[in-house]
């Protein structure tokens, strides 16, 4: 076994020798160790080729050390957990760890698809926009497919996740985004004034850019100073600090979005726990330290492998103490790119040159540059010779015209820094443009949240600290926190000089976005055509729309076209900013919301024992409802049902209603209220009386019906659909508090107090007389059709009964307390063994009620009138009540409207389906004849055929009439004559009997 | 003539496993605890009667009913707040029951039995502030949701009541929490979820 | 976004369910149709600060009467929908 | 200069050096025939009409920022004619028909792609409902197929079919229905109505309305000074209650937010559009990789253009519930579009009560598949004054008068249609 890593310095960094990791890239082989990211493992062991670019398939080497990468993406993981586009560069290392390259074939070293480049000058922005448009049918059989097939980066594993992921909330006072100076410092002065302070960083070590550039704090070297401060953090039970977090966006009411990493840093999450967790993190204020990012320059050949950033290059030497070249080259606009060059003569590497496009460059630098033994070319990088193997040499045009070529393995770039305006902007916020750092900075912020440090374009380490120390005690305070925050740490501020330099004139490619191969080329394009808009130029480039969300393009290309459209960088603008500040897991997103546990379940108080009986359950709304109770030898569930039909009507049968939304109304105003919400009258229903009622939206349309007992002077008992419970309750409430607040009404939802059974048949009467005590009379004198009132049954349990049917038949509904429900359904059973007594499920209950003609959902659809549905006679007009006028409108009492009727097949043996449509017999169907459609169906076994309703035009006028029921979906087309909905009992003899 | 027996039976009776459950090794993050013989009846004042269902609670239960989101402990009962004029009477199964508090608030108040349609379940331990934050919006610092505060929240979409009881004996928080019993089965294994990691000791008692 | 309920306090949207514009007042009964239809179907549909009717059906079953900015989100009021007045009175 | 990959193989050899401007980059004229307030899809294609099926050439369409900058650029891209509705079904098949020859049309490829949309059913409640609309669509000659669960299998063997809480039962498939590059689409008509003479005015914000003393609406008062017009057309979904304003019109209109969402680019692994019937979730795969998805409005008044978490949240769980292999791919970006939500559900394309002046709104959810369809409607009622035959129920009294057009059935609640 060797861990030989040749690129990897014998000493210093923040890896852990002592551990070495294996892990494979493309197949093969390498060691790292604790404290790599894949990133820097790969520079560590001489990897400089790492991926193909999306549309030229250009080789592509690590450009960043950060979430702004844009090249080095990769597939993490193999099978069900392959994480496509996943960037090196924040891919923490671990034992075991497999990764492979991302958008080559055959392999990431010879390519087949890199001949795109051969077709390039074809390939320009916005070119199958003119093209690919003969033959028209083309596109979807040729054209697109392939480009779908070459776009994309990254496979995702196509099966199913198999880790979990959970949500949860946090509260703070301050919330701090980043740990480099500003953000510590913010969470000292805020902890330290006693504010409840949540930081996030998204990296695993807390520093930020400290622990690659170091720096000197309160006399301190920057590693000490860190382990100071999170010490004296640690000793405040308040702060919390969260690594691995990214802060991505920020909502309204002081919401924040984060995603923790819990277990990306391990081959797979250890039981029982998550892979990732998506906190909603409630914060009073918010201080924004996020830093800055470092910008390219766009130059001829910037996108060959060993073209780096100069601050990545410097974090790989002194953080990772990997070595992404030998002999190196810097080229920068600024004063900071310099510290690449400090840091890489301290790992002992070879400096070939500093091409410096500034007029001056000042005097520490240059004796810098003259101990150091490397010329200072004035000028700038106009081309790189070299391939996928990396930089070889680079072109260099000086100041004065001249050219020079410098022998390199490895080239820093550094063009300045954009602050990370992200998270200051996501409220649709512009940042403003700061001519001395050439570069925007936030101007202004969503409610509560501020910027601090290298996020405002504060740049110096003393300011980032001082501003980081202000903005967390002044955000401690103005969350009501007053304790001494003491003094901020202090340090100097490094020089920062610059003169801005976006792009480099020259032959050759030459990119601003790097991973959607965006060129210089391609702006000047796009503005000739006439897209001078950023967000045109975004949208017809594609620029900073990869993965990379244009964290290193975007202010490049807005200064591209700014200069070849002829306005200055802050006419141009930006472009909206928008959230996630980096690509969030949709897993995380949906936390344990998947599978069965997608949505909460429902279960009716005698669920388990239907399930002991067997029974096939359906998904109504939330509730899981018993369907029906098969039996050993019925071939399908047309025949359970047909038996369940058969049982109740011949003899007993019983069914859980319980999930019908019920409601207790209370009060001295009851009456009067139900008579504001319903379309008929119910201030005058006797005492131990129940009655059907209608409501209507106020649009005049049904909303809701149900029966309601007045179980006392004050007090009502009203029952809803089961589809609409919660938004009657919602709609009530409505009502009492807002519309009618001078009635004295109390309303309480009583839909999980009680279990409630429909008990129907003609033997109902004797089964009831077993299990009710014998006190109780229950006669129909006793006991009349639509009676409501308190039974005791045998065994001492209270029960409230109503004698109301939905099946026709002789039938109760009886209610006891929930935690009988089971009880009740077993005492069923026993009270009706004698006489054959049935459970049956929702699908008898239909076709009970389709033979009945009630109307249900289906034809309580949204659309329907009173009068549609048969009951326009209930509408009082004594009285007003929600929905009256609105009900009169001249479309909705049109005489051709479709109502409800019912048909049945011409031919008794066919079968009926919901959804055809009714045509009138003999024409040819069309929009012009398409008269109605079929509502609810059924195989009656009272009728011994299918029965159905449906909504036709004139419907009820036309009984009698056959027509057509149309189908082109099944392909079915028959006869059907409209009758009476009611096909059972029209007289209602039996429910009354 | 069938003999008929009464069971009452839980909603949990059927998930409610009791025992260990999840992360094992040293103690369980999670104590879970469903209390199983309660009365709990909602009390609503009547239109311009809030002063007079106040008297009339403080005549029988010896406390200001709550008039914000708190839990009020009484000698016999926990008076929770549940919303605008109104309370639940929480007590020992038997203690108070719906007829006996009609007569206390026949003059002042409207009353709705929901002794069955809620499930109570105790949540402690040490990971319970943190288990609860999986499903819970409400911020429970011990600072924002001292003992006695109570809420009528959301959790997991479900609308739960939730308040903080005494402290255990050893100090730890002890959550409350009032749910709708026809999901109780399905909020309950979202719990075990949220808690496996923390380890889970699960039992339930008659007492409240 | 979150709204601090006057009885509850401060609460996640997700606890709320929205209805629309508090301004129409429901018309009398007697009302006409144009009258009725106006309030049903007419809104000012306002860009900037706007009063509306939100349920709090995930915490206290209150419906408020929430101030709120259509641009910005931001919140500068919430009452009980009945109205303070309204409340007191019946208490 | 016309597109093709003839002009653009000559145009590589000069360096891409001679491309024209898209469109010209006109200033305000004093008078137009027709001035259309809004440079979105709708505004621009209606423009086209006029000048290409209706013969009016002096045109202006005004736009305050940049063409296709409102809902036109900030959609989830997908076009249908699967409604079920009288009024609707045979519109949006109208428009179906003018995708399908957009590209020959225009000389612009709009990417239209008949990848074919799959709703979803998970109950026999739900089968029934698209049963209907689906017999509906075929009545009206539009395509449409049920599917059973092994139908839906057999296109999407990655749905959720084994733990799932609301299962798949099957599906309404569209066949014809698909995406199409919304950008391209803005361009395409910009370019073609361009040629054609119309004037397209960007940073152009109309201020108010300038009448004549019978009230009749002569001109727009804009950022840019005044225009005179022989009449207005309002093409401006999300802000017509405001425009409508400034003539003193109130709409049955509510402006809601509507978040999109887009994953990062991976290759191919969605063939079609679906939507999930159990929850709030559609998605298909757009042409670059990324899976652009959406669901629910966050369901109050807005004009802030960016949404909430809960509706993001809400979105992702439905697309885990329906196809859990999409849990490692990444959202890469939100964000928010104002929807014109009208009291049915459906649009309104008709003359206002104020005389001279037109409306193009309330397009809900529909307006971006709607485009070519209202373009060519509404230059009929400009040109014309009169409904075009497939638009004559889109009336502005239809909610006076009852005869409302309710896909969803949820009446005057405009967030829940």
């Amino acid at each position: 076994m060797t861990s030989f890593q040749e690129n990897r310095l014998e000493s210093g960094g923040l890896i852990d020798r002592s551990a070495p990791l294996n892990f494979r890239f493309d197949g093969k082989s390498f060691y790292g160790f604790q404290g790599d990211t894949l990133a820097s493992a790969l520079v560590a062991n001489g990897v400089k080729l790492v991926g193909r670019s999306f549309k030229y398939h250009r080789p592509r080497g690590i450009l960043t050390a950060g979430s702004e990468e844009p090249n080095a993406l990769v597939e993490l993981r193999t099978g069900a957990r392959r994480e496509p586009n996943t960037k090196a560069t924040t891919a923490e290392l671990y034992d075991g760890l497999e990764a492979a390259s991302q958008n080559r074939w055959p392999s990431l070293r010879f390519d087949v698809m890199s001949v795109n480049q051969l077709f390039s000058p074809i390939f320009v922005a916005g070119f199958y926009y003119k093209t690919f448009m003969w033959p028209a049918k083309f596109w979807e059989a040729i054209y697109e497919p392939a480009i779908r097939r070459a776009a994309g980066l990254g496979r995702a594993a196509g099966v199913a996740d198999p880790d979990r992921y959970d949500k949860a909330w946090a509260h703070c006072d301050v919330l701090i985004a980043g740990s480099g100076p500003t953000g510590l410092a913010a969470a000292l002065a805020a902890g330290r004034a006693g504010a409840r302070v949540i930081l996030c960083e998204e990296d695993f070590t807390l520093g930020g850019r400290l622990l690659s550039d170091g720096g000197t704090i309160d006399g301190l070297p920057a590693a000490e100073w860190i382990s100071r401060t999170l010490a004296e953090l640690a000793t405040m039970p308040d702060v919390r600090i969260m690594t691995r977090t990214t802060l991505f966006g920020v909502y309204d009411g002081g919401t924040y979005g984060a995603i923790e990493r819990v277990n990306d840093h391990l081959p797979s999450p250890p039981e029982h726990q998550v892979r990732q967790r998506l906190w909603r993190i409630v914060a009073k204020r918010c201080v924004v330290a996020a830093g800055a990012i470092e910008r390219p320059i766009v130059f001829a050949g910037n996108d060959t492998p060993g073209v780096m950033m100069a601050s990545a290059m410097r974090t790989y030497v002194a953080r990772y103490a990997a070595t992404p070249a030998k002999r190196i080259a810097l080229f920068t606009n600024n004063e900071d790119g310099w510290r690449t060059v400090e840091a890489a003569l301290g790992a002992g590497l070879q400096i070939a040159a500093v091409i410096d496009a500034r007029a001056d460059v000042s005097p520490a630098h240059r004796s810098l540059a003259s101990k150091g033994g490397f010329p200072v070319l004035h000028g700038a990088v106009s081309g790189v010779d070299g391939g996928k193997d990396g930089v070889r040499k680079i072109a260099v045009s000086l100041a004065g015209g001249a050219r020079a070529e410098v022998e390199v393995d490895g080239l820093a770039v550094s063009g300045g820094w954009n602050p990370a305006v992200g998270l200051t902007s996501y409220h649709r916020g512009r940042p403003k443009w700061r001519d001395d750092i050439a570069a925007f900075v936030p101007d202004g912020a969503p409610p509560g949240m501020v910027a601090a440090g290298a996020a405002t374009g504060a740049f110096g380490l003393g300011a980032c600290l001082s501003q980081g120390f202000a903005a967390g005690a002044v955000a401690a305070r103005d969350a009501g926190h007053n304790g001494k925050a003491g003094t901020a740490p202090i340090a100097d501020d490094e020089a920062f000089s610059l003169t801005p330099l976006w792009h480099v004139a020259g032959k050759g490619k030459a990119f601003v976005d790097y991973q959607h191969d965006v060129t210089a080329s391609d702006i000047e394009l796009a503005q000739r055509e006439g897209f001078e808009s950023v967000e045109h130029l975004k949208r017809y480039t594609t620029l900073g729309m990869a993965t990379d969300q244009g964290k290193t393009s975007n202010v490049a290309g807005l200064a591209i076209m700014a200069e070849v459209s002829g306005r200055s960088i802050p006419e141009t603008g930006t472009t909206i900013y928008r959230p996630p500040y980096v690509p969030v897991a949709i897993g995380a997103f949906a936390g344990h919301h998947r599978d069965e546990t997608f949505h909460a379940t429902r279960l009716t108080p005698s669920h388990h024992w239907a399930e002991e009986q067997g029974a096939v359950f359906v998904d109504t709304g939330l509730w899981k409802r018993a369907q029906w109770y098969p039996r050993a030898g019925e071939k399908d569930w047309l025949e359970s049902v047909a038996r369940e039909v058969k049982a109740v009507r011949g003899g007993v049968g019983f069914c859980d209603v319980s999930t019908l939304g019920k409601i207790d109304v209370h009060g001295p105003d009851a009456g009067a209220f139900l008579d504001r919400v319903y379309i008929n009258t119910f201030s005058n229903l006797a005492v131990g009386k129940a009655r059907y009622g209608l409501m209507l939206r106020e649009d005049g349309i049904v909303h809701d019906d149900g029966t309601t007992s007045r179980l006392a002077e004050d007090h009502y008992f009203l029952t809803t659909t089961t589809a609409k419970a919660g938004l009657v309750m919602q709609h009530l409430e409505f009502c009492r508090q807002v519309l009618f607040p001078e009635l004295d009404v109390q309303l309480t939802s009583v839909s999980d107090q009680w279990a409630q059974f429909s008990i129907a048949g003609p033997r109902t009467r004797d089964l009831l007389k077993e299990i009710v005590d014998p006190a109780e009379d229950l006669s129909n004198e006793g006991f009349p059709f639509m009676g409501a009132r308190e039974v005791a049954l045998r065994g001492g349990i209270k029960a409230r009964l109503f004698r109301i049917s939905f099946s026709g038949e002789m039938a109760f509904e009886i209610s006891v307390p929930a935690r009988f429900g089971q009880a009740m359904a077993r005492n069923l059973m026993l009270a009706g063994k004698q006489f054959g007594v049935t459970p049956y499920g929702t699908e008898a209950l239909g076709v009970m009620r389709i033979e009945k003609g009630h109307i249900a959902g289906p034809e309580l659809n949204g659309t329907t009138t009173a009068a549609d549905l048969g009951l326009g006679k209930m509408m009082s007009t004594k009285k007003d009540f929600i929905g009256r006028v609105m009900a009169g409108r001249e479309a909705l009492v049109a005489p051709d409207r479709q109502v409800v009727v019912g048909i049945k097949p011409t031919d008794k043996a066919r079968r009926l389906r919901s959804g055809a449509h009714i045509i009138p017999k003999g024409q040819t169907p069309g929009p012009d004849n398409d008269q109605g459609y079929v509502t609810s169906v059924c195989f009656s076994p009272t009728s011994d055929q299918w029965i159905g309703l449906a909504l036709v035009e004139r419907g009820r006028e036309r009984i009698g009439e056959i027509v057509h029921a149309h189908d082109p979906l099944r392909g079915e087309d028959y006869d059907v004559e409209l009758c009476n909905p009611v096909f059972y009992d029209p007289d209602g003899g039996r429910q009354r009997g | 003539m069938a003999e008929f027996s009464w069971v009452s039976r839980s909603p949990l009776e059927h998930a409610l496993v009791a025992g260990a459950h999840g992360a094992r090794g040293g103690e369980a993050g999670v104590s879970l605890t469903e209390i199983r013989n309660f009365d709990l009846i909602q009390v609503m004042a009547r239109r311009g009667k809030a002063v007079d269902l106040a008297n009339a609670a403080k005549e029988r239960f010896g406390v200001a009913a709550p008039d914000a989101p708190k839990a009020v402990q009484a000698q016999d009962a926990t008076l929770i707040w549940s919303g605008p004029d109104q309370f639940f009477v929480l007590s020992r199964g038997g203690k108070h029951r719906i007829g006996a508090l009609g007569q206390t608030f026949a003059q002042s108040a409207s009353l709705s039995d929901q002794s069955h349609a809620r499930v109570l379940i105790s949540i402690s331990g040490a990971k319970a502030r943190t288990m609860l934050a999986k499903l819970s919006s409400i911020d429970l610092h011990p600072a924002a949701f001292p003992v006695g505060m109570a809420a009528a929240t959301s959790m997991d979409h479900t609308s739960v009541t939730l308040w903080r009881g005494n402290d255990r004996t050893d100090g730890q928080a002890v959550f409350n929490l009032l749910v709708f019993a026809t999901f109780a089965e399905s909020l309950w294994h979202s719990i075990l979820d949220s808690a496996a990691e923390y380890g889970v000791d699960i039992k339930h008692s008659e007492e409240l | 976004m979150r709204i601090v309920c006057p009885f509850c306090g401060e609460r996640e949207l997700g606890e709320f369910t929205y209805l629309g514009d508090a301004k129409p007042v429901r018309p009398a009964a007697g009302a006409s149709e144009d009258e009725v239809f106006d309030y049903v179907y007419l809104r000012d549909n306002v860009a900037g600060d706007t009063s509306e009717y939100w349920y709090h059906g995930g915490g206290c079953r209150a419906w408020l009467k929430v101030t709120r900015n259509t641009l910005t989100h931001e919140i500068s009021a919430v009452e009980p929908a009945a109205g303070v007045g309204a409340r007191q009175a019946a208490r | 200069m016309k597109y093709s990959i003839f002009s653009l193989a000559r145009a590589a050899f000069s360096g891409h050096k001679n491309w024209q401007r898209t469109w010209r980059d006109a200033s305000p004229k004093d008078r137009y025939d027709v001035v259309i307030i809004g440079g979105g899809g709708h505004g621009l294609a209606t423009a086209w009409f006029l000048a290409s099926e209706y013969g009016i050439r002096n045109v202006a369409v005004l736009e305050k920022g940049w063409i296709g900058s409102g809902n036109a650029g900030r959609n989830t891209t997908i076009i249908r004619s699967n409604y079920g509705l009288p009024g609707n079904t045979g519109f949006y098949e109208l428009s179906m028909k003018l995708w399908e020859r957009m590209e020959q049309d225009l000389n612009y490829n709009a990417m239209v792609s008949q990848r074919g949309v799959v709703n979803l059913y998970h109950s026999d409640a739900q089968r029934d409902a698209y049963a209907r609309r689906g017999n509906t669509m075929r009545i009206n000659g539009i395509d449409a197929e049920l599917l059973d669960l092994a139908a839906v299998r057999k296109m999407m063997p990655f749905l959720n079919f084994d733990n799932a809480r609301f299962p798949v039962q099957g599906g309404l498939l569209q066949r014809r229905g698909g995406t199409a590059r919304h950008d391209a689409v803005v361009w395409g008509y910009a370019h073609a109505a361009s040629a054609l003479g119309v004037d397209i005015i960007q940073n152009c914000e109309v201020t108010g309305f300038v009448r004549d003393a019978n009230g009749k609406v002569t001109g727009v008062e804009t950022s840019r000074g005044r225009i005179g017009a022989g009449k207005v057309g309002m093409a401006v979904a999300g802000s017509s209650s405001r425009v409508a304003a400034m003539a003193g019109l109130r709409l049955p209109i509510e402006s809601h937010v509507l978040q999109a969402f887009v994953s990062e680019a991976i290759k191919p692994l969605i063939p079609n559009v679906m939507t999930f019937g159990a929850g709030h979730f559609y998605v298909s795969q757009s042409d670059k990789g990324g899976l652009v998805f959406g669901g629910d409005i966050d369901g109050y008044n807005s004009y802030a253009q960016r949404g909430n978490m809960p509706v993001m949240e809400d979105v992702c769980e439905g697309g885990m519930a329906l196809m859990p292999m999409i849990g490692r791919v990444r959202l890469l970006r939100q964000w928010g579009g104002i929807m014109d939500m009208s009291m049915d559900g459906s649009p309104i394309i008709d003359k206002t009560p104020v005389d001279g002046l037109y409306l193009n709104a309330g397009w809900c959810y529909g307006g971006f598949k709607a485009t070519p369809g209202s373009g060519l409607v509404f230059a009929h009622l400009l040109a014309r004054d009169e409904s075009h035959a497939e638009a004559a129920r889109f009336r502005l009294d239809r909610f006076r008068t009852g005869a409302m057009i309710d896909e969803k059935g949820q009446g005057a609640q405009p967030n829940l249609h």
